[in-house]
């Protein structure tokens, strides 16, 4: 038993983490943040060198076959620079598709960095809804309707599109496909709307399918978002050591030490569901999988927002200006909060697991 | 007990109410005075600014020597009501007409008086304040910008920060330390500066809504005329304090804002639609919202506490000294309901950048944490040690 | 225009406050704590030679015609002193009622302080809701069923009973009436449970003519908590500018400092609220009155606990004993919240008003 | 990564839960070892007690030379599960067992060890800790109650407070103060007090839930033979903080406790209904229902943190240090959803007291404030200044 991650995965955060400070840190970050493209290619490619994309690949495929506790090693550290890359759409959900419906081809591109992919899942309307199907028609495999928040979808090569008859492969440069991006307050995130015309898709399968891979992507957007949060509670933490404010260090005032302190109960108890989330996804049982995956959307959507306000907090005026880095990082805990819907979706659905379903189990025996 | 404004308002506001409907054209409407302003944007709210100030609605509550009407709280609240009824901007010069004019009535030179006032009031000048400087937000009386005088010009050296409209200031109440040896609050004059002089550079200050909304100002050896000077050499803080006496109207109107906001997020949950049910029917969406309508009302009920008391002459009490904070709650309120009843709409647009901007009420005007040790130490008179 | 008292009623406040002091100030409530009976006959009687009791009751039935503003002032006299007494049910509730059904010998009773009566409304369920009867059957004007959480019951002469067929009046004595106590955390109130086995009521109207009594009821239970959260803060500040740890008095650190300021702000913004709620009780607008009821309802429940949980976390070790008073007002302030529904219950309740009704209003006038 | 307790904990589960299967019997399910205990409550305990430790269950973290079994925190974690699941009264002396015999195994003598170990084992002898003052709550050093030496007897004058079950004690781990001019944190002696001593007063100290849980211990002139002496003479504080190595476990069984409650919490919303629906169907106490629960399955993961942190030597990072204060803002948590969701019904019985309870998880054994001044200062490193 141990809820750490294993020395492995610490020599592979290193080794990231190295990375991204040398060639993918905020700076990166900011770079991109009004380009139509979030990446550029080299850093995609060392990504891929890395062993990024091809981390949940299975290894016939070129891919590594690595579980979701390394992705999780990944995603940490993503959020920790606010990347702008694909990962969580492609090298998560995408990947995570391709290998359920057994798309060789596309499972080799992926691996490889060479494609890159994305799902399709939300529709028009107020609160997100996994499997709302009311703005997407289905007539003989060809699909007309509307998708909205689609993530990366600018810059993929294909999009798994959910939809009452189930899912969907369809290509990006298939004729009646419109894609425009959407605005969105963290430009560190590339979200669009796919207007479909009559668009020919390749039926894949039943939407249940998808439903693992919606949890590993929840459970992966967690861990970005706990890079993030860890990253602004440090940054705070530093500011507040060296700012002087009425002659002390604004550290040493009670109010800005309780705050911190409030910020460090809320990312620990955060570390501690995720990496048991992280765990539960690939230890086997879907019901546990789904549970965990649920409770940590739930816990981030509704906390790490307020991580993000107290560092900002802590900034004072400086945490109000585009220069220093601590914005990135609120932004980027707003949009986890937002995407794929917030705490009041997560927690209806925890209901409905635990107070319609069994009684919530008291020892894990 | 009486919550009703006094009957006398009513001309008042009739006047007002029809002179807006006769004046305002559509394009200003809700047009704000913050912020990024184009150069067409900035040439519209000057001309808007003068007609306002002919008609003698721009600076209400200054005394008539000066062109105001020293009109009251109630005329003060009754005018800024059916301005923001009407979506009419206010005039250019907030920060001027409210902080920086009763400095200058107070201590200024009769052609200090003369000369400024006028063109503030029309917005021909528009004005900015040069208080904090990077490394001391709140902590104001540490400021180091300094002045040396040299004949009759006084050397201005340093940098001043979150300067509001400060790239297209024409003006600058200026704070700089003219005695280095004394102690933090003396030692310090105010100045009146030509911003046009040689040596002040003004750098935008992008927030993290991408807006140039403040600037940081550079002084590099500016000599500013002796004439500059507001008041007595070394008491520039006394002079910058300076204040009207019915200030209270300004806070008590806070509530305006959030609580169009208010009305306009609840019409937003019943036009957007989930699993085919309006949001506005949704059992949560509704707890939040009405939590959100509650605290905006409230506001309002505390503002009207803060009125009555000026109104009735009663010195300011605790009311007053948390009309700032929960103010603050409540636009922070706002950006946190329009996230859970919204989604991803929340994310851009008017919603988004009202969720970033919400963050700075909590920190400009003095942090919570400093608000709330006044509130205990004054108010509550807890013990310092 | 004024949202202060008027220096006639700070008088009665004066008055007030100094015979509760010297008669019945905390003291007398922690006497009569587990007493069955909630009074004592002289403490009674000087409320009525006060004019408590025939506040409310109009001047041609013996009583004093007074306004709402003026009860406001009572109660919260009463809060803060966690008062034991019926005011509350019979004072606000039962003259009002007794008034709007001009049923003259009742309220001659009531103002002269011979009587006392209360209102039985609660059903038997999980949360509070105000109009519903499927606990209670009439026929006939006979009375069959449950009604719960009744204030003031063990005691009271008279009971103005709501049903499916609307208000009826039952005496207590009446055969088939049984009362019983129920257990509550805060002794200083008392609730019963109503049984009614084929009894015999008076049938006085319909329910809706209830409804201006229910929201004069809602805001002088606020008015009373407001009281107790005023004493509660009072209490927490001195306190706190007492007591020493670490060789500080506590009050001095900022923890203990920003917790106050928040406990003033939560009770300022109750008070301007609650003087706005009284004042529209008098003004004559039903709808005003009831959307001002609702909101300070909403407001107290959610925010009064809190003042008092913070008050009894600055007292520390000494918040948690019987001895100090603290913790009388932190139960009166729970009972306060949880007497006819918390705040879901209310803002709900002020949804319906404000989301489905009307745009909320943005000026006065 | 790896969440699944080792596979050689399921022997010792297997055996545990058997021995409870066959020893509990049913009058003492539930019956809690804490606050007013009758006489007959107390003897059934005592008698529990002495088949735990007969069985070897009472102090298993004990090393094997004073009849424990050196326990690691797997099986500590385990028994704690186990004794939960079956509602099993813990041992009589949990304050004894897990603070007092730690000091009194390093610093006591052969004597000491040999007769007050195993009765206070068997819960022969009921122990408390005589360590806070009246006016000294989480400020220990500063304690004031002292003793003087007097031939072979300290004479003990003073006062303490908050000693749970001291009503019932036979001994008290008391601190005194015999060296006034020493600072704080020196001076301080540790002894073994026989509370049936001459001039030993205890009162009952009522909690605002009106259980005499606590009690105050005045002590007048009372003569503790040098015998008592637990350590060096005014090393009292280093005495009283010696700690059994793996005390982890026990902060990582918090968890227990707060799922039950949330467990009987949904199930008393399945069960009640409002408006003809259970209120379990209520999408707004469903929110809550579901919140609580997540806070309840992230305490047990943060527990999971501190075991595996333990289990693999690892010393204690942040979760060690947040745990206390997570755990008491769930029990707080649990007590206003209880009042959301069951109305009336939270005022009285065990939801009510449970309410009223939860506000000392906040405030005994170290304030929130005190707690968070720790994090900040300890685990994050702000400055002190």
């Amino acid at each position: 038993m141990d809820t750490h991650c294993t020395e492995q995965q610490e020599a592979f955060r290193a080794t990231l983490r190295r990375f991204l400070e040398e060639k993918a840190g905020t700076g990166f970050t900011r770079q991109r943040w009004d380009e139509d493209e979030p990446m550029t290619a080299d850093v995609w490619q060392s990504m891929t060198a890395l062993g990024v994309t091809g981390l949940l690949i299975p290894e016939q495929a070129d891919g590594i076959g690595g579980p979701m506790s390394d992705m999780g090693v990944v995603m940490e550290e993503l959020g920790r620079v606010a990347h702008p890359g694909p990962c969580w759409s492609s090298c998560v959900g995408a990947s995570s598709a391709a290998a359920i419906f057994q798309l060789d081809t596309l499972l080799r591109a992926l691996a490889g960095g060479s494609q890159t992919a994305t799902l399709a899942l939300e529709e028009p309307g107020g609160r997100f809804t996994c499997w709302q199907h009311a703005h997407l028609a289905v007539v003989d495999n060809t699909l007309t309707g509307t998708k909205i928040q689609v993530p990366d979808a600018i810059g993929a090569d294909h999009l798994f599109v959910t939809s009452a008859n189930g899912v969907y492969l369809v290509a990006t440069d298939a004729p009646g496909l419109t894609i425009t991006p959407t605005e969105c307050i963290d430009g560190s995130r590339r979200f669009a709307e796919v207007r479909f015309e009559n668009v020919a898709g390749t039926p894949l399968g039943d939407n249940a399918q998808l439903a693992p891979v919606i949890d590993r992507m929840l459970v992966a957007l967690c861990a970005d978002g706990l890079g993030a949060a860890q990253r602004a509670l440090e940054l705070a933490v530093a500011y507040a050591s060296e700012r002087r404010q009425f002659g002390q260090r604004i550290g040493s005032f009670q109010a800005i030490q309780h705050l911190c302190a409030d910020m460090l109960q809320q990312l620990e108890l955060g570390r501690a569901g995720l990496h048991y989330a992280l765990w539960a996804q690939d230890a086997g049982d879907p019901c546990e999988a789904h549970r965990a995956a649920v409770m940590c959307k739930a816990y981030a959507a509704e906390t790490y927002p307020q991580i993000g306000a107290s560092a900002i907090q802590i900034f004072g005026g400086a945490g109000f200006t585009w220069e220093y880095d601590i914005q990135l990082f609120y932004k980027r805990l707003l949009s986890t909060q937002i995407t794929w819907g917030g705490s009041e979706v997560w927690l209806e659905e925890l209901a409905a697991l635990v107070i319609d379903g069994e009684a919530p189990p008291i020892t894990v025996e | 007990m009486d919550y009703r404004y006094p009957p006398d308002t009513l001309p008042f506001r009739m006047e007002v109410r029809q002179w807006l409907q006769h004046n305002l054209d559509e394009e200003l409407r809700g047009l704000s005075n913050r912020g990024a302003l184009n150069p067409e944007q900035l040439d519209a709210l000057r001309r808007w600014n003068r007609k306002l100030a002919d008609a003698g609605y721009a600076a209400i509550s200054w005394p008539a020597e000066y062109g105001g009407r020293a009109a009251g709280v109630m005329e003060q609240v009754v005018l800024a009501e059916e301005m923001h009824r009407a979506e009419a901007p206010a005039a250019l010069n907030p920060i001027g007409l409210a902080n920086i004019a009763p400095s200058i009535m107070a201590w200024g030179t009769e052609e200090q008086k003369r000369t400024l006032l006028p063109r503030m009031q029309r917005g021909d000048d528009i004005w900015c304040q040069g208080f904090s400087e990077p490394g001391a937000g709140s902590d104001l009386a540490s400021l180091r910008c300094r002045a040396v005088l040299d004949g009759d010009h006084f050397i201005v050296n340093g940098q001043k920060v979150w300067n509001t409209l400060g790239h297209l200031a024409d003006y600058c109440e200026l704070l700089v330390r003219t005695d280095p040896d004394a102690p933090k609050h003396q030692g310090i004059t105010c100045l009146l500066v030509d911003m046009h002089l040689p040596g002040i550079t003004v750098k935008p200050l992008t927030t993290l809504t991408g807006e140039d909304e403040f600037s940081e100002i550079f002084f590099e050896d500016v000599r500013a005329p002796t004439s500059a000077l507001l008041g007595p050499v070394n008491q520039g803080w006394q002079v910058a304090m300076t204040t009207l006496s019915n200030e209270r109207a300004g806070v008590a109107n806070l509530h305006l804002g959030v609580r169009k906001k208010i009305a306009r997020l609840i019409q937003a949950a019943r036009e957007r639609e989930v699993d085919g049910l309006p949001v506005s029917r949704d059992p949560i969406a509704r707890q939040q919202l009405a939590r959100v309508y509650l605290y905006g009302e409230y506001q309002k009920a505390l503002a009207d506490v803060c009125i009555a008391g000026e109104l009735n002459g009663r010195p300011p009490g605790a009311e007053s000294s948390i009309t700032k904070q929960s103010w603050s709650d409540i636009e922070q309120l706002i950006g946190e309901t329009s996230a859970s009843v919204l989604g991803a709409e929340a994310q851009r647009g008017d919603w988004g950048d009202n969720r970033l901007y919400s963050r700075a009420t909590s920190i400009a005007g003095g942090t919570t944490q400093i608000n709330k040790n006044i509130i205990a130490r004054r108010v509550l008179g807890l013990p310092k040690d």
